[in-house]
């Protein structure tokens, strides 16, 4: 894994229509990473709510991912549509208390990407790192890690 | 009354209780809709109802889905605003089980809405159990082309029960089928009541189930069978003379060598007074008769009827146990007139789910065992062998016939008439969610009574209609020509399309 | 029914600045519908403030809570035992709501989390307009069910103003012009001598009359 | 100080009227006011003082028409709904008239969110039609709305507005028909570049006979350029620039653009002298009241008439 | 007779909200507040208690609906829609089911046996124990009332080997050593786990579990340590380690021991039996198709019990496995045929996964069962085997109070005894021991399907 992400926890919630097999393809990732990541499949992406996000973000994410099928592409029609606007707003709620709206992305598969969760969980832990570590835990007792 | 001059009911139109109906597809109207209402005037099944701002397809249930493309009338391609979507319906994949899969559940809804096989490409014949009649099929001879118009008018679908010779009335049913068991305090009084309507409309029968006998159906005493079971719940002599068939219940197949238990909560005061219990408190029907450990106990018992009801023809329900065909042979010696043989895979309104699923043996295996051991016998044609258990269709009901019985009783099929959707929690809390089986005030005014006699009624006239069907296509002129008929079945396990002349269906 | 919108975070934040136990208390009827001071907004905000605390090293306890009304005493009274372990209570009702559990509790300060906005209607998910001003003295009998009140942005009785173009009003060309819609409705309905009345001044005393407006049904007072 | 109005005595003995426009200071000064009165003075038969016009604050109409009345001009004074409540509105009116103000318009007035002021609260108690109707009462029957009696009725000529070129079109004239209901006697319409809607405006005004129930005064802009001419055809509402004239005002060099538009002002008043019905114009020259003269002028409107009260 | 075997059992709630078969789809947007589904539709007020699980990021929308379909059929704008859960379908494997799963959490949670309406809904039949139907019995045959009777119906077995006769002495005095034998009141061991996450935790809960039921838990020895010492009454030693070790002293505080089948089980056996006589020894045996050959050779060389296992997919070893019901089978029916069967106990183990196993496995022919993987599930583990792997539990489970997993535990196997009694009565058979090797009182499928199929489609 690329070093840009080293250190940053990592929650992605994804539709579980990308990958049948989701959960023996993230395998390897988990067993590298621990709980520095955690997936949450959702049956649609369209069933994300602003406050998985931002629960997501309180639990000591660092960056929120919520990956979703091709616009126009989605099982129900139009599910991760309605995903992407909710992202949109989440991101301005986060910004009014002062972190960075890139902390919660969308991520619209492409024709590009890899089919299994783990390799895109891989790629976009690969990216260039847009934020560090999140003032939520670094300011206090993270509870990401704790179960 | 006999049944060749019956005159079967009418079907009326019986839509969904509820708002959304739920189909196989699922249609949505874009905002590109301008509300130009073409689509409206097109659908021949419709799906559509005009709306203030747009359409409402409101029936998206009876829509054909994409295979609908090559018709003429297709919307979505010509919507002007290119504003209609047809998806597969999300909540399809969770409905239903193996037994009874969506498009089972679908088909029947069909049947008992429209009183017609589904247009739809809907599998309504078989389940997806993975064997028993899921893999059997009727071997049914190449159409000729030239079937004459109304030939099958003349098919007779009546069976006779009383095939015992003895001084007792003949009781004739004009279908080949009556409705089984369930109790007053199982099911609700509407669920009750819209079954011994739809019976007596039917020209058949419908059991009480051990629950006792409502005042509510003494003005159907002449199709009503009423049980007699473990728990001597609600018998009385007054209710054995009322009618022409009364049932000893040895066993259920859902839950064969159990008793029955109904959990406190349906035990309703109404219930409670029926069955001579406290109410609130849970009743167990024990296992088995206390009063019967023998074949000669048994005689007794079906004597004791004999001797208060000098009219009445007695049924003997049991399981499907290893030794079922000396069971048959038993009741055949000790005076039944019927005996219902009831397959592990039948229905309940509780049981442990170990016992649905391990105990005793399906009716597919068990009808041919008992069949074939009363031909040895010699006296298969003095009793009535009634299967029951996992009858789920149309099909299923001509299979079993083909199999070695003479008809079938039912019971989970009306409640899927009645929009059961086997979520399988008729035993928890307030009871079935959807009115049915349940005791709770509220809930049971979920149904209406017309509507749920005339459901039932619908299903069974498309059931009638392709029982008819089969026996056309096969050159029968009776069902009772169809029983025993092993030959004109294939199980796709043994017998592969390419070994057999005609079609598998 | 009653819209409102959450106030900017920066506000919020500055009036619970001196506070460490907060009660973020929804309301589950109107603000509810229009997504502004239901549970899942209270669920949102709450988990915002955590999160500002901490982004600021601060330790805060937030309760979260929703009722079905905040204008009622009946539901307010869920509150009870429970408002006094806090220090301050953020209530996410209407004005009316913020009040009422202001006057159950008169020890507590009680700061509005919402501006609220109107009386309004759902047009479509996620778009509410406003179409009541509460003046106490309804026209729309006379004016083909659009309220000229508060639909057009002079509140103009008597046709439109020379700035109606197009349907759309000069103020805000999002907005349809109310008296557009009025003499075509009335046109349709084929009453267009409406049109032609003169309608005098309104009488605005129903609306801000001596103080708060009072309504009184006798029949649906208990004697108690 | 006169005893009635001049722009009465003119519309009452048949004259051709011409009214102009005088937008008051962004100050204090009088000089402006006294200075623009003196250009047009003797080119005009009234001039009107807008009311915060657009919403921007500005000297108050009221006293610059009492310092134009000081000039010896007749001053036409506009007041808008949008400012005060029915307490101040009537309150004025009756000022107005003790200052010898002898000509009121009525309007709503432009919302405020136009304005420098898009804080302020639209007042808006009475609209237009009802301050008519308040004037009118005031002066003919002695009352304030709600009946009470006046020692002194204000002696005032009423006028409204009229705006051909909004929409509903068909709906215009019935407006202007409740505002003659109202009490009104003398109307100034909104600038006419699109005659040829405004003739049919006219015809449905003749239809009702409206014409012979109040003074209709066409309203006449010039055009300053070619960007003027777009931005009123784009940005205002309620204004009705055809292609026709925004050809015409491109098809000319930059430099000789005002010439143009003054040409164009003084056809269209040409127009208007010739229409039936139409008893006046009303020239509102934006912060450009010193061509006024000219297009009077060049329009044969000159001299005026003098009236017998004089 | 011994008094009445009951279990106590009491609600031990979930840690983790269930997952459930289907979830709920809902589109928040559209949503007409119109309260529906909250108000009149749902009797099981799924929405009223609606929660998030931070943990899981789960909606108890989800855990908690019962699948009646009333909001999705009534929602006015259509926004309610249900899918099937991606997470219950990641459960387990193609023999771990989901449904096998929870059944077993539910089993864990309440100790109660599940119940459910309407008829059976799964497959017909299918390969391994679903193959097979149990009888019950009918009008002629003598029945028992099975939970709700009155009339007891023993589950004890005996592990252990057993003298065939008994000899007597002139006096009348027997004078032919029996065997030592170990009762346990449930037919059932807890095994060793083929993989579990680390530390002491699980196995502390197995033991206290075995303690609180009467019966034992095998435990390595090399497992063994100043805690786990504390229950070796409980336990059952597997010596995986070096036998010396083992002292005297340890050994006299079990009741039984297990060894592997290595080179020479029975010296093995005879020198642990040298030094505490009345230990049972236990010979492990991997199942294979030499099982019948070599359980036959060990029993004539002085075996007491058997221990046969399969794996953890109840499958033997070797190329072309069969499954531990038809060696069972196998080995049973040999061990009948050479006369011998009765002298021993034979315990199975591998792939037991629900209550009807247990019946289903006694009838081919086992005294008693071993189960490890059931035990775990009802801690709430997923069947994962992120353990295996070296990843973290997703559910915690070394850090679990074993308390709390014992009495999981306890509620799981009092939910197999009542069921064990449902089926026993159903067949009128009164004790456990009775069951053993009654494939007469069975349905297979292979043989139902001959009989009953194979003649269709024929003419005349």
């Amino acid at each position: 894994m690329d070093q840009k992400t080293a250190g940053l926890n990592i929650a992605i919630f994804f539709c579980r229509q990308l990958d049948a097999n989701q959960d023996k393809n993230r395998r390897a990732i988990e067993k590298e990473l621990g709980l520095r990541i955690r997936f949450f499949p959702l049956p649609c992406s369209g069933r994300i709510e602003l406050l998985h996000l931002l629960r997501a973000i309180e639990a000591g994410a660092d960056v929120v991912y919520l990956v979703a099928c091709p616009e126009g592409a989605c099982r129900y029609r139009e599910g991760n549509l309605r995903a992407k606007r909710r992202i949109m707003f989440a991101q301005k709620l986060i910004e009014e208390i002062g972190l960075e709206g890139a902390r919660i992305e969308m991520v619209n598969k492409t024709a590009e990407m890899p089919a299994d969760i783990g390799a895109i969980a891989m790629e976009l832990l690969a990216r260039d790192a847009k934020v560090s570590i999140s003032p939520v835990r670094s300011n206090a007792v993270a509870s990401f890690i704790e179960k | 009354m006999t049944a060749n001059h019956f005159h079967f009911p009418g079907i009326k139109k019986a839509p969904s209780r509820f708002r959304n109906a739920l189909g196989k597809y699922r249609v949505t109207i874009t905002k590109a809709c301008t509300n130009c209402g073409l689509c409206v005037d097109l659908c021949p099944y419709g799906v559509y109802r005009a709306g203030a701002k747009r359409p409402k397809a409101s029936c998206d249930h009876l829509c054909l889905g994409p295979s609908c493309s090559k018709n003429d009338f297709y919307c979505t391609e010509r919507c002007p605003e290119k504003a209609i979507r047809i998806l597969p319906n999300p909540s399809f994949e969770v409905l239903g089980d193996r037994r009874w899969p969506a498009e089972l559940l679908a088909g029947t809804w069909h049947m008992a809405e429209t009183g017609t096989v589904p247009h739809q490409d809907l599998n309504y014949k078989t389940g997806n159990s993975g064997g028993g009649f899921d893999k059997i099929r009727f071997i049914l001879p190449k159409k000729n082309g030239n079937g004459s118009p109304g030939a099958n008018e003349n098919i007779a679908t009546a069976i006779e029960l009383n095939r015992s010779g003895d001084i007792r009335p003949r009781v004739t049913i004009p279908v080949p089928l009556y409705l089984g068991g369930m109790s007053f305090g199982s099911v609700s009084i509407v669920t009750m009541l819209s079954r011994v309507r739809a019976a007596a409309a039917l020209g058949t029968f419908c059991c009480t189930g051990e629950g006792g006998y409502p005042e509510e159906l003494m003005d159907y005493d002449d199709h009503i069978i009423t049980q007699v079971a473990t728990g001597l719940f609600g018998v009385r002599e007054e209710t054995i003379r009322r009618v022409r068939i009364v049932e000893f219940k040895y066993a259920q197949g859902a839950k064969p060598g159990l008793g029955g238990h109904l959990l406190g909560d349906k035990v309703t005061p109404r219930v409670a007074q029926m069955r001579e219990a406290v109410a609130g408190s849970a009743l167990f029907s024990p296992f088995p008769f206390h009063s019967v450990y023998s074949v000669e106990d048994h005689k007794k018992h079906v004597d004791w009827i004999k001797e208060i009801n000098k009219k009445a023809l007695v049924s003997v329900k049991v399981s499907t146990p290893t030794d079922v065909d000396m069971v048959a042979v038993g009741s055949y010696y000790a005076g039944a007139h019927i005996v219902q043989l009831d397959g592990s895979y039948g229905g309940t309104g509780a049981a442990p789910d170990i016992a649905k699923k391990n105990i005793a043996m399906p009716i597919e295996y068990a009808l041919p065992k008992v069949h074939r051991f009363l031909l040895a016998e010699g006296i298969r044609d003095r009793i009535t062998i009634i299967a029951s258990g996992g009858i789920r269709s149309a099909y299923d009901m001509a299979k079993i016939i083909a199999m070695g019985a003479d008809g079938v009783c039912l019971g989970t099929a009306d409640l899927v008439a009645l929009e059961c959707i086997r979520c399988h929690h008729c035993e928890s809390g307030r009871g079935c969610a959807r009115g049915i089986a349940t005791t709770d005030g509220e809930l049971t005014n979920l149904m209406e009574l017309e509507w749920g006699t005339q459901r039932i009624i619908n299903m069974y006239s498309a059931w009638r209609a392709q029982l008819v069907h089969i026996l056309g296509r096969l050159g029968m002129r009776s069902v009772t020509e169809l029983v025993g008929r092993f030959d004109v079945l294939a199980h796709l396990d043994y017998i592969k399309q390419e070994e057999v002349e005609g079609e598998l269906d | 029914m009653i819209t409102a919108e959450r106030k900017p975070m920066a506000e919020i934040r500055a009036m619970l600045a001196p506070y460490r136990k907060i009660l973020v208390v929804g309301c589950g009827s109107c603000v509810a519908e229009c997504a502004s001071g239901g549970e899942k907004e209270v669920g949102l905000l709450a988990s915002a403030l955590r999160m500002d605390a901490k982004i600021e090293g601060r330790t805060i306890e937030v309760r979260e809570m929703t009722i079905d009304r905040q204008c009622v005493y009946e539901f307010i009274d869920q509150l009870t035992g429970i408002a006094d372990r806090y220090e301050i209570i953020l209530s996410l009702g209407c004005g009316a709501g913020v009040q009422a559990v202001a006057e159950v509790f008169p020890k507590m300060l009680v700061i509005p989390a919402l501006n609220t906005t109107f009386i309004g209607e759902t047009k479509e998910p996620g778009l509410w307009v406003e179409n009541c001003r509460a003046c106490g003295d309804c026209k729309l009998g006379y004016f083909a069910a659009v309220c000229p009140v508060t639909r057009c942005a002079k509140g103009l009785f008597n046709g439109p103003c020379g700035g109606s173009k197009n349907g759309v009003c000069e103020v805000d060309p999002d907005s349809p012009c109310a008296w557009q819609l009025i003499i075509e409705r009335l046109e349709n309905a084929g009453r267009s001598d409406l049109l032609e009345a003169i309608y005098p001044p309104a009488d605005w005393s129903r609306q801000q009359g001596k103080g708060p407006k009072k309504i009184v049904r006798e029949d649906q007072r208990s004697e108690g | 100080m006169k005893a009635d109005s001049n722009l009465k005595s003119i519309l009452a003995n048949n004259n051709f009227a011409v009214t102009a426009e005088c937008g008051p200071p962004k100050g204090a000064d009088p000089g402006v006011i006294r200075k623009k009165g003196a250009v047009l003075k003797d080119h005009v038969d009234s001039v009107n003082v807008t009311d915060n016009q657009t919403g921007a604050v500005r000297l108050s109409s009221m006293a610059a028409c009492a310092i134009l009345k000081q000039e010896g001009l007749d001053p036409v004074l506009q007041m808008v709904t949008r400012d005060r409540n029915r307490i101040a509105l009537q309150s004025d009116v009756l000022g107005a008239s003790s200052l010898g103000i002898r000509n009121i318009l009525c309007l709503s007035g432009d919302h405020q969110s136009f304005g420098n002021q898009k804080e302020a609260k639209g007042v808006f108690d009475l609209d237009s039609i009802q301050f008519v109707q308040a004037v009118r009462r005031m002066r003919d029957e002695g009352r304030i709305i709600g009946g009470e009696q006046l020692s002194d009725p204000p002696r005032l000529f009423i006028g409204a507005v009229a705006n051909p070129f909004a929409d509903p079109f068909d709906y215009r004239v019935v407006r202007l028909a409740k505002k003659v209901a109202a009490g009104a006697e003398f109307i100034q319409t909104q600038c006419i570049y699109n005659l040829k809607r405004f003739a049919e405006w006219m015809r449905q005004v003749r239809e009702r006979g409206l014409d012979k129930k109040v003074f209709i005064l066409g309203g006449v802009t010039p055009l300053k350029s070619v960007r003027m001419a777009e931005y009123m055809s784009r940005q205002v509402a309620g204004m009705d620039v055809p292609d026709g004239i925004i050809n015409r005002m491109r098809g000319v060099d930059p430099k000789d653009q005002r010439r143009e538009g003054i040409r164009i002002a003084v056809e269209t008043v040409g127009a208007l002298k010739e229409m039936e019905g139409v008893h006046g114009v009303h020239i509102m020259a934006i912060e450009w009241e010193d061509v006024v003269p000219q297009i009077v002028e060049e329009a044969g409107l000159y001299p005026r008439p003098r009236t017998s009260e004089e | 007779m011994p008094p009445k075997y009951h279990i106590e059992t009491s609600q031990a709630p979930n840690r983790f909200p269930k997952i459930t078969r289907s979830g709920i789809i809902a589109w928040e947007e559209g949503c007409l507040k119109c309260a529906r589904c909250v108000k009149k539709d749902c009797i099981y007020q799924v929405y009223e208690k609606r929660d998030l699980d931070d943990r899981q990021m789960l909606d108890s929308l989800d855990s908690a609906c019962m699948d009646c379909f009333r909001c999705v059929q009534n929602c006015p704008n259509r926004l309610i829609h249900k899918g099937l859960n991606p997470a219950y379908r990641a459960l387990g494997d193609h023999y771990w089911t989901p449904e096998i799963i929870s059944e077993l959490w539910f089993q864990a949670e309440s100790g109660r046996i599940p119940v459910s309406g309407a008829g059976y809904g799964g497959p017909f039949s299918g390969p391994g124990f679903d193959a097979m139907w149990t009888d019950m019995s009918e009008i002629v045959r003598p029945t028992r009332d099975g939970i709700h009777g009155r009339e007891y119906i023993s589950t004890t077995v005996d592990i252990g080997r057993k003298a065939m006769a008994l000899e007597f002495g002139p006096g009348g005095e027997i004078v032919s050593r029996t065997p030592p034998v170990v009762e346990i009141p449930l037919p059932v061991i807890f095994d060793m786990l083929p993989w579990a996450p680390p530390g002491d935790n699980i196995p502390l809960s197995f033991l206290y579990g075995a303690l609180a039921l009467g019966t034992f838990a095998i435990v390595r020895q090399s497992a063994i340590n100043p805690i786990i010492r504390e229950f070796l009454p409980y336990a059952i030693i597997y010596v995986d380690g070096d036998p010396g070790s083992l002292h005297a002293q340890m050994l006299r505080s079990l009741k039984i021991i297990e060894v592997p089948d290595g080179e020479d089980p029975i010296a093995l056996q005879k020198r642990f039996k040298s030094m505490h006589p009345e230990l049972v020894v236990m010979i492990r045996l991997r199942l294979s198709p030499g099982a019948r050959e070599r359980s036959l050779y060990l029993i004539e060389q002085g075996a007491e019990v058997l221990h046969l296992v399969a794996d953890e997919y109840g499958l033997e070893g070797g190329s072309d496995p069969l499954f531990i019901k038809e060696r069972m089978k196998d080995v049973h029916l040999h061990l009948v045929d050479r006369g011998v069967r009765d002298q021993v106990t034979l315990i199975g183990g591998g792939g037991i996964a629900m209550a009807e196993h247990m019946a289903k496995l006694i009838i081919c022919g086992a005294d008693a069962l071993s189960i490890d993987i059931p035990l775990l599930v009802s801690m709430e583990c997923r069947v994962c085997r992120r353990c295996k792997e070296g990843i973290s539990c997703p559910v915690g489970l070394d850090d679990v109070d074993p308390l709390w997993g014992s009495l999981r535990i306890r509620n799981l196997m009092a939910a197999w005894h009542s069921q064990l009694l449902e089926i026993l009565g159903a067949m009128g058979i009164r004790e456990a021991r009775r069951l053993r090797g009654e494939m007469g009182r069975a349905m297979f499928f292979e043989d139902l399907e001959k009989e009953i199929f194979a003649t269709m489609g024929k003419r005349g």
